[in-house]
């Protein structure tokens, strides 16, 4: 059954040290707060997963929270790149950062077999490309009736993943509405998981239907923290803030002006 | 009218689409180059983007993948996982955009790294969808601004299948699909020799030169037996085209002012 | 494209004798319409694939239109046997009835690989059970990462799918809701598929939500055909008839009942 | 209050259920014992149909596994495929009850054939969801009629794996769920011996003699070595499941008028 928690509790409680951890959301519901509350306290040796790590990422390879970083696209969407992601990963600051690449299909699939509870993702991909070469995570085997050959990539179970929906009811049922992306597989694949919402409401209104929602006792911890995606958006509440989005690119290609940004969210830690 | 080389660019993307399509549309002049031709020869024009929104139909163009005018304009809208699985990989998309910081004359891609992949001189986005998106879809159609940085004597990196490196690997590996069938630049259209695969350029757009597109081009640069001259854009399709880029901008100019920030 | 033809139409252009075919529905939504036009036509030698073969494959069955049946679980919900299918089974009547059987897990998986353009499914499922042993289509193989065993079945991908739905609009987008089962899967999967629908609307109302919506170019036919799914019922227009589903069990239990009750189905070529 | 051995039988499951457990639930008797906990003294107890329909509160006992009632009082209904992926595999049910014509000493079953699977006495509906739910369940409790066509010395087919043909090969397999934890049926209750894995009756219901129970089982019986009184029907309890039944005797009634058949 989700507990409802403060955000700073929640993530006291649920997120460690070393961790795993997806901070998932596609374009939509990104989880900023709950990602800002991670740099608050500090946490930190994290290894980051995301199919499309975006700002809140460079801002916690930045702040030096992340020591690898497993993704499949990596950019800032429409505007160009994470800077502090490649000066991490082209000069190693303010940390090395270890990289698992993949393509959005294979993270898709392996978000997938994480909920489904499989220890690999058998699909149709990576033919010809050279990112087998480098990931030595990449396998193949051959279907037993028709000899084709399958990629196959391990399962994705971050030890935690935090993801932004919509709402909750009284109970801590979630629901998720709109671009749904991989959210509801990676909160299923993860050993513990936190949600933050907008709102709670009464009733969710999803009975007799077939949306998208997470049961209560699929979730560790639910906190209310309305605009907690923002910059990023949620469906029915609020906008994209795309201006910042197109300001980020500034801020991030300097580290002086990066680190004036991220003052308020150091931890005692790590830089 | 006056154009400038990436409406022409934009503009000779579109016309290459059918209206029976099913495209898988990637940001940028892919997706304005779909949503062109959606808005003139092809209605029936299908958008299907990879953040999960099937049959869209956006009024402005979105700037990341996963906008919310997108579903808010779509048929129905599923999950990544769904995307990748059912839509994708289900064989259900026939023509997918392509673009990369590299192609080599046989349509492969390089989105991934410059220089070596340990220690790159410049770190790329990755893949994204478009390693299964080269094998997966019917056709690629493959869309760069023309230089010799992008259009590369050898990749650095091999993220997307094209024909392969030396044009034969693509069938060899028994892949059903036809791989990059149209290279459009911002000063000319290219399309595979039927047996070896390598680009030639099949028609130029107007005002440029053989001349220019080779100097601009990364390795000794063929031409089709017949080289045509790429229509100029008509004035429906440029009126539409900056109709949609002036409704973007209006959109983006008002929900900047409506948010906040962090 | 989907064209909206007439039932019979619909059946006579793409339902072919020796076809492998799908009519799918989980309680819900069964295209009884459908299978009885296929009788009509006499289209026999199929292979009938379903999870559930309830009381229109029984029928089929006993039409003598199968040859072959596909299935995980051949009973009447709630009641009892599905005689037709036994007596084909222990008897041979009216004709042999060829079995490849396999668990509800396996079905569902082999649907979703035939829709997600894979030549097998990969599931944990089979461990212990004897199913293996008589279905030369259960395989294993080992995970390259934990070397866990996991079961392989080749994807379902039937010659054609049809199923029954609430409604389409006229662009013939389908729109399937409630209990959804494997319908949508079952479509995708095949290389020809007709849904029959209770009514067709102007709009379906999905745009921007995430609905169970069969594309139009996902579909070669639609037929109007309301009540399609009787005795069986579609969600939001009618109710089951549970007291015709008790009532079968008396009707298909005796040869001579059985055969007056179907002879206004007979086609010519079949019993 | 007078009860017959059904009733016993159904109350004597229910309350093996606990307040926290995700159920998957299948038609008849499981469906009424589920219910009737969370009517009762579970109602938390969350149910989950392999027709996708999770959390659901049905007024009335489902006739078919597929049901709109299911659908009309579920937090949420999902595909038949997500069902099995996400939900049944993915680990996320606690407690699947089976039934079957047949099990044996360590819980193995049988619901596929009665004689030889090629040319079968009697051909059974077959797995269904039974074979992975036996495997990927936490815990399986498994109800049946107390006969000796039912308790067998050996299945005629191993549908879904119990402890295993010799009781051992479950735990050989690696499989991280516990099995067969309980069996009820309308004479006693019976739970396994952790070492061998042999089920022992536990408990017997009121008025059932040790002679009675061994009298209809197939083989030689073993009893715990504390074998309690099953505590008869709760006043509650048997109000709660007649008129749950009472309820859908009336809701199939009212069905049956309005429909027609074919």
């Amino acid at each position: 059954m989700a507990e409802f928690l403060s955000l700073p509790d929640a993530v006291s409680r649920f997120v460690r040290r070393g961790d795993s951890i997806a901070l998932e959301g596609f374009t939509h519901l990104i989880p900023f707060a709950a990602g800002h509350e991670i740099l608050r306290q500090g946490i930190t040796d994290l290894t980051l997963i995301r199919m499309t790590p975006d700002l809140l990422y460079d801002q916690m390879i930045g702040c030096g929270a992340a020591r690898k970083l497993i993704f499949s696209w990596g950019g800032n969407p429409g505007v160009g790149s994470l800077h502090r992601l490649r000066d991490a990963v082209e000069h190693g600051w303010p940390r090395p950062l270890e990289i698992e690449e993949h393509s959005h299909s294979a993270m898709a699939h392996a978000y997938a077999a994480g909920a489904a509870g499989m220890p690999c993702a058998v699909f149709k991909g990576y033919v010809g490309s050279d990112l087998p070469r480098v990931n030595p995570r990449i396998r193949f085997i051959a279907c037993p009736f028709t000899g084709e050959s399958l990629a196959v990539v391990p399962a994705i179970t971050p030890d935690v993943t935090v993801i932004h929906a919509q709402r909750a009811d009284r109970g801590g049922n979630v629901l998720i509405a709109g671009i749904i992306g991989v959210q509801k597989e990676a909160v299923l694949a993860a050993r513990r998981s936190i949600v933050t919402v907008e709102e709670v409401v009464e009733d969710l209104g999803t009975t007799g239907t077939n949306a998208t929602v997470l049961p209560s006792w699929t979730v560790d911890a639910v906190a209310v923290v309305p605009g907690g995606a923002r910059p990023s958006y949620a469906h029915g509440y609020y906008q994209r803030d795309n201006a910042f989005y197109t300001g980020w690119d500034a801020i991030s290609r300097d580290r002086t002006r990066f680190l004036a940004w991220a003052s308020p969210l150091h931890g005692d830690t790590h830089l | 009218m006056t154009y400038s080389a990436a409406e022409m660019m934009t503009i000779a993307a579109a016309r290459a689409l059918s209206p029976d399509d099913v495209c898988f549309v990637g940001i940028g002049l892919p997706s304005a180059a779909c949503n062109l031709a959606r808005l003139t020869h092809a209605p029936r024009l299908t958008l299907v983007y990879e953040s999960g929104t099937i049959a869209t139909r956006p009024d402005v163009l979105p700037l990341s993948i996963g906008d919310g005018e997108l579903c808010e304009t779509a048929l129905t809208t599923v999950s990544v996982p769904e995307m990748f699985q059912y839509w994708l990989q289900g064989g259900r998309i026939s023509v997918g955009f392509l673009g990369g910081a590299q192609v080599d004359r046989f349509g492969n891609l390089n989105s991934t790294v410059v220089g070596d992949y340990a220690a790159p001189t410049v770190r790329l986005p990755g893949s994204g969808g478009a390693t299964e998106i080269a094998i997966l879809c019917q056709r690629i159609f493959i869309v760069m601004r023309h230089d010799r940085r992008a259009l590369v004597e050898r990749l650095d990196f091999l993220t997307s299948l094209g024909h392969g490196p030396t044009g034969r690997e693509r069938r060899a590996l028994g892949l059903r699909t036809e791989g990059p069938v149209l290279i459009v630049t911002d000063l000319c259209t290219m399309r595979p020799d039927p047996e070896t695969k390598e680009f030639a350029v099949d028609a130029l757009h107007p005002g440029v030169s053989r001349q220019q597109v080779s100097d601009n081009t990364g390795w000794p640069l063929r031409f089709a037996p017949r080289v045509d001259d790429t229509p100029p854009p008509s004035a429906d399709e440029l009126t539409t085209l900056r109709d949609l880029h002036a409704r973007t901008a209006a959109a983006n100019a008002g929900a900047a002012a409506a948010g906040e920030g962090r």
